[in-house]
């Protein structure tokens, strides 16, 4: 075990090196300037500002030298804030992210999980196709008019939560259950899809005949089969949906990693783009990894076999 | 027993003919013929088809139908309701014309602005038809996502078979490109293409695709690994035929449903990826439209003009309510584990 | 419309004393930096300009009035020579505010060790000695910063010298780059100062708290008792959080999270036409389209240029498209910005709003004259402009307009982010543009100094001698003749606009802000800092 | 067919997977024999031992990691052109264990079994190749109609029958059938039997017959081997390894097949195997060695003599 | 003896894409205390239907139980509610499948699941539970069953697991055990050992087995009577004496001489013709005419029924017509063939 890990972590950071040196060039052909003020920048200023931020250095400088203070744990110092270095931005908005993420992913699977199973066991009754509807429609209306309408709906007109911020655990609600109809959808489909399979297994069939209520069939023999296949899509979604939404955040005003990601592209901020691209790409390769072990955790015979895939 | 019925002439051999019994008597069909027979007992499936089927045609000869251009700007007619001749007396069908301002008053904005034309799904803050721009939308939709579908089709098929099929060290290279592909966030790339490139259909669909061929490399390549090992791959390899010939011949037309079925799941998510896309001001030139340009300048207004959101909305869940069924019912159609 | 008092006398009910002092306000961004130095945003600006103090700020009626200066400035005959005295001020760690926290300030921002993006763009050209700095740190040769025009004559007096008089030097000095800085205080705090609120000390009417620092959504203002005129400041808290959202800030102004809401983009304006709750003002920010006159060859004919420019239905424009009470704007110099200092008139008044005004038959023979010249009957130019959602709007009509009015001509519509906007401009990869400029002080000359020949915004290879004789004029010679300083700056309007169409101006943008109806003396400005809180207050 | 003309010898045939991994595989470890002209060889071990292996590893599907495979005297696994390999994919053919997943399921059955005519350019036109398809298709007792059906609209017998004619169709000398009979119904099971055999007397194929039902092993087989753990342990005539099993495993494994005689049912003692009743020491050469003629056996040379005093 | 189970005339149909499969058409048997029948047959011929009814495991969506009983203890199983099948399930009658390497949750400890049953039937605490399944791990010949409870299936080789499968059968001392082809999927050497398992067990605990398979070897091996399906009925039962040395139908016939035993020496095998009859449109006379070299006009036309042979031994076969005329069983049947005077087993 100890092994494996070690040799999956050698090949998270090849797969990180890799991944940042390839943002990195492809970030450096991303046309516009870091300067927001720059059409009040005289030709002498921007020659000091680019010397400030080490612009105008060759490309492969700046490269090794971005490469060089990564690994010393440094990412540099944000255009856009004064002063403020990338990794504290990364820190201060991957908390409401995460929060918000969690939240969705966690409400998401587990209403989705249960969505599926319902409709596998009533495969093709209304019950079914209600769910499969449900499902799909949450995955077919866009999540900005999705959480556009439970601001105005549920925050305005019903006052039961706050329209917008980032105070409180009620302030979390709405984008909550905006963010989860993804998790949801998706978990619904998938969860339905394998539970049908698992379903018609022997090992269930012989659950039944040792006497099992449909209840224990489905809970403590099919699901937990049928959950192996959905980890797999729900450990990219984890990553993308911990990293942060900008639409909710842009629509609930939280202070979270989307937006702040979004608005240093536009605004070529080159250490927040690579920060927050290294940021994502650990994270993805973490859960994938946790993905793994997880899979060794609800699938034993895959723990035995030392994580092979 | 009492069998004093039976004639005795019955008792006489009768001459089963052996070679009869080898008869097979339903009638013969190929794989697809039975496919579709599947598909045409799958009732959502075969709704689902046909609403596809006429919005698609909508989306062809639905900006041509009642004489306004796509581009054709009337400030004058600008953000009028809807108002269907014939049915703009009904009251309860939302075809009249009325409009609720923000306090609860209704009024005919028709009346209002002297408008003597039908605009039959209103029009947008510019006085365009949207009967003509949603049609149009949809059509670009289509198109993208379609676009968006074969690029990733070709991409991720071609790639997941060459991974799959030549297997080891290759295999392997391959398979941490496509992770590392992966790690990148996708807003990088995309946006990353999008200003690159010249803004347009063409970039956007590139930029769609950029990164979603590797679900369907992934697929195509567990496919071909299974499949390589079938027995009538083995087969063939012991009458000699080539391995480009086998890839052609025995597994290509054997991953043709998972291609389709992952392709269905692609075409809408491509739609939903750049109804996002319009979302975030990474969407198309104008004046062109697209359904997800659409509903988000129709949700910027949603409170006092709702029709122009919810009628794009209508249409965009509609194509993905539809995709979705087809390509379930099209799994259930052509999943070898479902057939007999 | 020109004072900020939007508090409308309503019968509440409520009683006067007992109103709690205190407003929610939204804000569309985190505030970048609090460090006056270094900021260059609007946020910013606002903010320090409510937590700390210059030598002057605004008023509700956009004048300038006392700050950290006492009394009018001494001025040397020939205008280049402030002294200012100061007044008895303590910072909010009980320091008292002296003439070295403005000298020391000024030099940080004009030190190129700190590459301060605001400093030079205010000070170059303007305070003596500016200019030199800048260039020496671009060359990476020595400088020393103790030749910049500022001077410490003692503790409570300070003398500025400029390059050149400068009329609007005064509503200058309510910019927050030119705010003092605690020396000691910066010095201790070192890399820490601003990070937070509690590494900043303030001289303003409230002082900062609650801020995380740059990233963070949320902050408070507080008054601050230890300010001079505390007195006049009503408001105990103001309580800021981001929302970027239009919508989401008038649905949270509805439900009553906010009182007072950022500027509303136009998609919302028109839910709220005739709501009194609705702050409407007519912002200083003029739109136009720029025609790059460097490389290609139709627009570097006027003609071509004229027809571009008359064929756009304005009003159509901004009553249909914009529809957030936008003006159509047929000048190059905003209306409702300054007026004479001697006359009292507006700069407006000279020229009025006919310069190129929307006319389809003179753009139709413009257009036929100017191809004639080019030798074609069709032309093929790219329109840049942003990639926001109302950009694309406004190039659709531009574009449906021009190629309606213009037959022959085609517009390449080319939507980008602005960052790749600004970079195409400084480039002058563009053939038409839609840009925006908005002053950062309150003179004409912040407009009329953009079309220079090789001036630093042109960007679009415009030149024309007699309008740059006109300009360097009001610059120099006319510096100290308000009267004549204004007609010479219109004439060189007339000229840009009616004579060589080198941009064709399309509307001056409006302000809209919602504003809870107990809220009293809400105050926005013109230039720089974006509102005041020190006169408002709740009923 | 008593001929002792050798068809197909195989020296020292080792076939390893995962090579150097943890998982490492010895499917076949060091396994010679010969098949001799229009002989059937059958081969038998439990499941895992390596005879589908060995089969492939024959018809090269996989390449042998040791050892020579001699196909007329030609090294089947040496460097050979293109031609060489086609004419070498002529002579040598394999009927598969899955009748239904050895036809393409989008493949007509004219076109499957048309596939090597095809690609060895066996029929100059359409109508000649049609011809062979019917005349095949007759062959394994099917009819024209068939023709232009689909795989899976027949039953496993038939399926299999299909697979015979697809490879009798490049007219194979030597058919390596991997368990031909094992996922087919025991009423069925014989008309694949029957048509083997057939085919075999008409043709002068010679066969490798993979099995595990013993009984239909012994039936069809002139000779058989004993496969245990990769390793050839047993080989013999039919009569001769049925009558006379020497290998205590070849023992076990005869002692534990039920057969349908209710009366031979209530009487069959079960013998049981392990490795370690070998006892070897290290140093004993475990080897191939001939007890009594054509009849081998893997023991080391202690048990040699001792089976040799038994079954002199 | 004692009758535990009775199956009276049981027709079970499909709905199917293509349309209704009649499966069983008329099933009739009886199952008594102690003993083994042994259900063969060919692939389709209805024998998982007919017991997976008998547990009432068909699935629910598309099966239909069109008429008939089956008699359990006086109840008739096919009536009976859901809940109360719970309870008969794993308790009154088990069940082994074919399959050990998929009948047992890959994701569930082995003892959970052996002790699932347990406590489930006879509520006993999770200690008691927890002995009694070792006791039974035990008893199907698990070394070490104190570490083997822990473990996962992938840990086990196919045949622990399948004697796991039968100590999940056995856990409850079950009245009657259904074994599907419980040792198709197995090496002959496994199987040998899980047939003696079975056996011994059955011994001890005394309780009914259904045996099926299509292998005759088996069958020669476990049962005492032995019932031959053919297109969804049973076409021939008696003990196994009389049914491996006299067989009656032509069915049994075929399937007897196609089996080559070890001393077969004839050139070809006798081979049954043709393919298994289409249940979707299942003839009108006998499903087996059309393979049938000894049919007669009236197998195209009328079913037969259900003839004597002795007490034990009934056949359904129109040959055994009084005026049927006499007909030559294959060579490898004659061969075999002994009389039963009095319809009595043995020799
Ligand atoms: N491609 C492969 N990669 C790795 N191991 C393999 C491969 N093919 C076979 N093996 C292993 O080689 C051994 C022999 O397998 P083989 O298929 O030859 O057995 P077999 O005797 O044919 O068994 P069966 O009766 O089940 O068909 C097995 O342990 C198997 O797991
Ligand atoms: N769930 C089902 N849906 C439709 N048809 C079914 C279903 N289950 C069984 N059948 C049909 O019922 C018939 C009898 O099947 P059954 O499984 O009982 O055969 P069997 O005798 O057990 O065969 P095998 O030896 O292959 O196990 C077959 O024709 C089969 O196709
Ligand atoms: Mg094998
Ligand atoms: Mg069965």
């Amino acid at each position: 075990m100890a092994k494996y890990l070690t040799q999956r972590v050698i090949y998270m950071v090849i797969t990180l090196l890799l991944i940042a040196t390839f943002t990195f060039f492809l970030m450096k052909i991303i046309p516009g300037t870091p300067f927001t003020n720059a059409s009040k920048l005289s030709e002498t200023q921007l020659t000091i500002m680019k010397d400030k931020y080490g612009l105008d250095e060759p490309v492969p400088v700046q490269y090794m030298n971005y490469m060089v203070n990564m690994l010393k744990g440094d990412l540099g110092v944000s255009f856009q804030f004064n002063n403020v270095g990338v990794t504290e931005i990364l820190v201060n908005s991957i908390g409401p992210s995460a929060t918000l993420g969690f939240q969705a992913i966690l409400f998401g699977t587990i209403f989705g999980i249960i969505l599926g199973v319902i409709s596998a066991l009533r495969q093709n009754t209304w019950v079914d196709y209600s769910a499969t509807f449900l499902a799909v429609l949450g995955k077919s209306i866009p999540s900005f008019v999705f959480a556009g309408l439970l601001q105005y709906y549920i925050a305005v007109k019903l006052g039961w939560f706050p329209v917008a911020f980032w105070k409180g655990p009620e302030y979390t609600v709405l984008p909550t259950i905006a963010l989860a109809m993804f998790p949801i959808a998706t978990a619904a489909r998938f969860v339905r899809t394998e539970m049908v399979e698992v379903l018609e297994s022997d090992y269930i069939t012989l659950a039944k005949a040792k006497g099992a209520s449909w209840f224990e069939i489905a809970f403590k023999h099919a699901l937990r089969n049928a959950l192996i296949p959905v980890v797999t899509v729900l450990g990219p979604l984890v990553v993308s949906l911990m990293t942060g939404s900008l639409v909710i955040e842009k629509i609930f005003g939280i202070p979270g990693l989307g937006e702040q990601f979004v608005k240093s592209i536009t605004v070529n901020d080159y250490p927040v783009i690579m920060g927050t691209t290294i940021l994502f790409a650990v994270l993805f390769v973490v859960v994938i990894l946790i993905v793994d072990l997880l899979y060794g955790i609800i699938d034993p015979r895959i723990r035995l076999a030392g994580g092979k895939k | 027993m009492a069998h004093e019925k039976i004639s005795k002439e019955l008792f006489k051999p009768a001459h089963i003919d052996s070679a009869k019994s080898e008869e097979i008597s339903k009638p013969s069909l190929n794989y697809w013929q039975d496919a579709w027979l599947r598909v045409r007992k799958n009732k959502g499936a075969i709704v689902s088809l046909i609403v596809l089927a006429i919005l698609t045609i909508m989306a062809l000869v639905g900006p041509h139908i009642n004489g306004y251009g796509i581009d054709e700007q009337n400030l004058k007619h600008s953000n009028l309701p809807p108002r269907i001749q014939g049915l703009e007396n009904i009251s309860w069908l939302p075809f009249d014309g009325d409009l609720t301002r923000k306090n609860g008053d209704v009024y005919n904005a028709y009346e209002q602005k002297n408008v003597d034309e039908y605009y039959w799904l209103g029009t947008d803050s510019l006085g365009r038809d949207l009967f003509t721009r949603v049609w149009k939308g949809t059509q670009v939709s289509l198109y993208i996502a379609v676009l968006a579908a074969v690029i990733d089709m070709v991409i991720g098929v071609l790639y997941g078979a060459i991974s799959g099929f030549v297997g080891g060290r290759t295999d392997n290279v391959m398979q941490r490109i496509t992770e590392i592909l992966v790690g990148i966030p996708n807003l990088v790339v995309v946006i990353l293409m999008i200003i690159v490139l010249d803004p347009g259909i063409l970039s956007i669909t590139i930029a769609l695709t950029i990164t979603g061929w590797v679900g369907m490399a992934r697929v195509v390549r567990a496919q071909v690994m299974k499949l390589k090992q079938q027995e009538y791959v083995l087969a063939a390899r012991t009458l000699g035929l080539s391995n480009g010939k086998i890839i052609w011949k025995h597994l290509l037309p054997n991953l043709a449903g998972v291609i389709i079925i992952n392709t269905m799941f692609t075409i809408p998510s491509a739609i939903f990826f750049e109804a996002f896309l319009s979302f975030i001001g990474l969407g198309l030139q104008p004046p062109l439209a697209s359904l997800g340009t659409l509903i988000d300048d129709g949700f910027k207004v949603l409170q006092l003009y709702p029709y122009q959101m919810i009628i794009p909305a209508i249409i965009i869940s509609l194509i993905m309510i539809c995709f979705n069924m087809i390509a379930d019912g099209l799994r259930d159609a052509l999943d070898p584990k479902m057939r007999d | 419309n020109g004072g900020g008092d939007t508090g409308k006398e309503t019968d509440t009910g409520g009683d006067e004393g007992t109103a709690e002092q205190k407003i929610t306000a939204l804000e569309s961004q985190a505030i970048p930096s609090m460090d006056s130095v270094m900021a260059q945003d609007t946020v910013s600006f606002t903010t320090m300009n409510n937590v700390m103090e210059g030598l002057y700020r605004l008023d509700p009626n956009q004048e300038v009035v006392e700050g950290m200066a006492e009394g009018e400035p001494e001025v040397s005959e020939d205008g280049t020579v402030y002294t200012f005295k100061l007044r008895d001020a303590k910072w909010s760690n009980g320091d008292p505010v002296t003439a070295n926290d403005f000298v020391y300030a000024w030099q940080r921002a004009i030190d190129p060790a700190n590459a301060s993006p605001y400093g030079p763009y205010m000070m170059d050209g303007k305070i003596k000695g500016a200019a030199e700095i800048t260039a020496a740190g671009a060359e990476k040769k020595e400088y020393d910063l103790n030749t910049l025009g500022v001077k410490a004559i003692d503790e409570k007096t300070l003398e500025v010298t400029l390059e050149r008089p400068i009329p609007y030097f005064q509503s200058l000095m309510a910019f927050p780059t030119f705010y003092p800085q605690n020396q000691k205080f910066v010095e201790e705090q070192g890399d820490n100062y601003a990070k937070t609120a509690e590494n900043l000390v303030y001289n303003g009417p409230f002082v900062l708290s609650d801020w995380g620092g740059s990233t963070a959504s949320e902050w408070t203002y507080t008054k601050n008792e230890d300010y001079w005129d505390a007195e006049t400041v009503k408001l105990e808290t103001v309580q800021w959080n981001v929302l970027k959202d239009s919508q989401a800030s008038a649905n949270a102004f509805e439900t009553g999270e906010a009182d007072v809401t950022g500027k509303l983009s136009s998609d919302i304006v028109p839910q709220y036409e005739g709501d009194e709750r609705m702050v409407k003002w007519l912002e200083p920010t003029i739109f136009w389209l720029k025609f790059n006159q460097k490389e290609n060859e139709a627009l570097k004919n006027p003609d071509i240029r004229k027809a571009l420019a008359q064929a756009i239905n304005k009003e159509d424009f901004v009553n249909s498209v914009l529809n957030n009470g936008s003006i159509i704007a047929n000048y190059a110099v905003p209306s409702e910005f300054v007026k004479n200092e001697e006359t009292g008139k507006d700069f407006r008044e000279i020229n009025g709003n006919e310069l190129l005004p929307y006319d389809v038959d003179a753009a139709k023979a413009s257009w036929e004259k100017g191809l004639a010249a080019l030798g074609t009957d069709k032309v093929e130019v790219r329109y840049l402009g942003d990639d926001t959602e109302s950009a694309k709007k406004v190039a659709e009509y531009v574009k449906n307009q021009l190629e309606t009015n213009l037959p022959g001509l085609t517009l390449k519509v080319e939507s980008v982010p602005f960052s790749v906007r600004l970079d195409r401009e400084n480039s002058q990869d563009y053939d038409i543009q839609m840009a925006g400029w908005g002053p950062d002080y309150l003179d004409p000359m912040t407009f009329s100094d953009l079309w220079l020949t090789g001036g630093g915004n042109n960007k679009m290879d415009y030149s024309n001698e007699k309008y740059d004789q006109l300009v360097k004029d009001a610059q120099t010679t006319l510096a100290q003749k308000p009267v004549e300083r204004y007609e010479a700056l219109a004439e060189a309007e007339r000229i840009l606009l009616e004579e060589d169409a080198a941009i064709a101006p399309m509307y001056q943008r409006s302000s809209n802000v919602l504003v809870n109806e107990n809220v009293e003396g809400f105050t926005y400005h013109l230039v720089g800092p974006e509102y005041s809180y020190k006169w408002a207050s709740v009923k | 067919m008593e001929t002792t003309e050798k068809l197909l010898e195989i020296k020292n045939l080792k076939q390893y997977f995962n090579i150097g991994k943890p998982n490492e595989v010895k499917a076949v470890d060091n396994v010679s024999f010969d098949i001799f002209k229009g002989e059937t060889l059958g081969l038998v071990g439990e499941s895992g031992c390596g005879k589908s292996t060995t089969g492939r590893t024959i018809i090269r599907l996989y390449d042998a990691t040791d050892g020579e495979v001699l196909f007329n005297g030609v090294n089947v696994h040496g460097k050979k052109s293109r031609s060489q390999l086609k004419e070498f994919n002529r002579k040598m053919q394999m009927i598969f264990q899955d009748p239904q997943a050895s036809l393409n399921p989008r493949m007509k059955v004219s076109d499957i079994i048309a596939e090597g005519i095809d690609i060895h350019g066996l029929a100059k036109t359409k109508k000649e190749r049609m011809d062979r398809v019917i005349e095949l298709l007759e062959t394994v007792g099917l009819n024209k109609e068939h023709a232009n059906r689909y795989p899976h609209e027949f039953s496993g017998g038939q399926r299999q029958r299909i697979g015979i004619a697809r490879a009798l169709a490049v007219e194979p000398e030597f058919i390596i059938a991997d368990e031909p009979i094992s996922a087919l119904d025991v009423s069925i099971q014989a008309q694949v039997v029957n048509l083997m055999k057939k085919l075999q007397k008409e043709k002068g194929l010679t066969y490798l017959f993979i099995a595990h039902d013993l009984s239909m092993v012994k039936y069809i087989s002139d000779r058989i081997g004993v496969m245990y753990f990769g390793k050839l342990v047993e080989l013999a005539s039919a009569e001769e390894l049925y009558n006379n099993p020497i290998h205590p495993y070849t023992q076990s494994l005869l002692s534990a097949i039920p057969l349908p005689d209710p009366d031979y049912e209530r009487t069959r003692v079960r013998k049981t195997y392990s490795p370690s009743q070998h006892n070897y020491q290290p140093g004993d050469e475990v080897e191939f060695r001939e007890v009594k003629p054509g009849h081998f056996v893997m023991c080391s040379q202690a048990e040699f003599e001792k089976y040799k005093k038994e079954h002199a | 003896m004692d009758k535990i189970l009775e199956v009276k005339d049981l027709h079970i149909s499909f709905h199917t894409f293509a349309g209704e499969v009649q499966a069983i058409r008329g099933v009739n048997f009886d199952l008594f205390k102690g003993e083994t029948l042994a259900i063969v047959g060919e692939s389709g011929s209805g024998k998982s239907v007919t017991t997976k009814a008998i547990m009432r495991l068909l699935p629910e969506a598309n099966s239909d139980i069109k008429q008939g009983e089956i008699l359990f203890e006086g109840k008739d199983l096919a009536k009976e509610s859901n809940k109360n099948m719970q309870k008969i399930r794993g308790k009154d009658i088990s069940m082994i499948f074919q399959d050990p390497m998929t009948s047992l949750n890959p994701t569930m400890k082995i003892g959970k699941q052996i002790m699932e049953p347990i406590i489930k039937h006879q509520k006993l605490s999770k200690s008691a539970a927890k002995e009694r399944a070792i006791d039974i791990l035990k008893l199907v010949g698990i070394p070490k069953p104190e570490d083997r409870f822990n473990q996962y299936p992938h840990q086990f080789s196919g045949g622990m697991r399948q004697r796991v499968v039968i100590a999940i059968a056995l856990a409850c001392n079950p009245k009657v055990l259904i074994a599907d082809e419980p040792t198709t999927a197995l090496d002959v050497t496994i199987q040998a050992q899980i047939l003696e398992l079975m056996k011994e067990l059955q011994k001890k605990i005394n309780t009914s087995i259904i045996f099926i398979t299509h292998d005759l070897g088996v069958v020669a091996n476990v049962a005492d009577r032995v019932a031959v399906m053919y297109g969804g009925k049973i076409v021939e039962t008696g003990t196994v004496d009389e049914v491996f040395y006299n067989p009656q139908h032509p069915y049994t016939w075929g399937l007897i001489s196609s089996m080559p035993s070890l001393d077969t020496e004839e050139e070809e095998l006798y081979a049954i013709p043709g393919t298994p009859p289409d249940l979707l449109h299942p003839p009108k006379g006998d499903a087996f005419a059309p393979r049938n070299e000894y049919a007669m006009q009236i197998d195209l036309e009328e079913q037969p029924p259900m003839f004597k042979v002795s007490d034990t031994h009934y056949a359904a076969t129109w040959l055994l017509h009084p005026d049927a005329p006499k007909v030559e069983p294959p060579l490898a049947v004659k061969r075999r063939q002994r009389q039963f005077p009095d319809g009595k087993g043995g020799n």
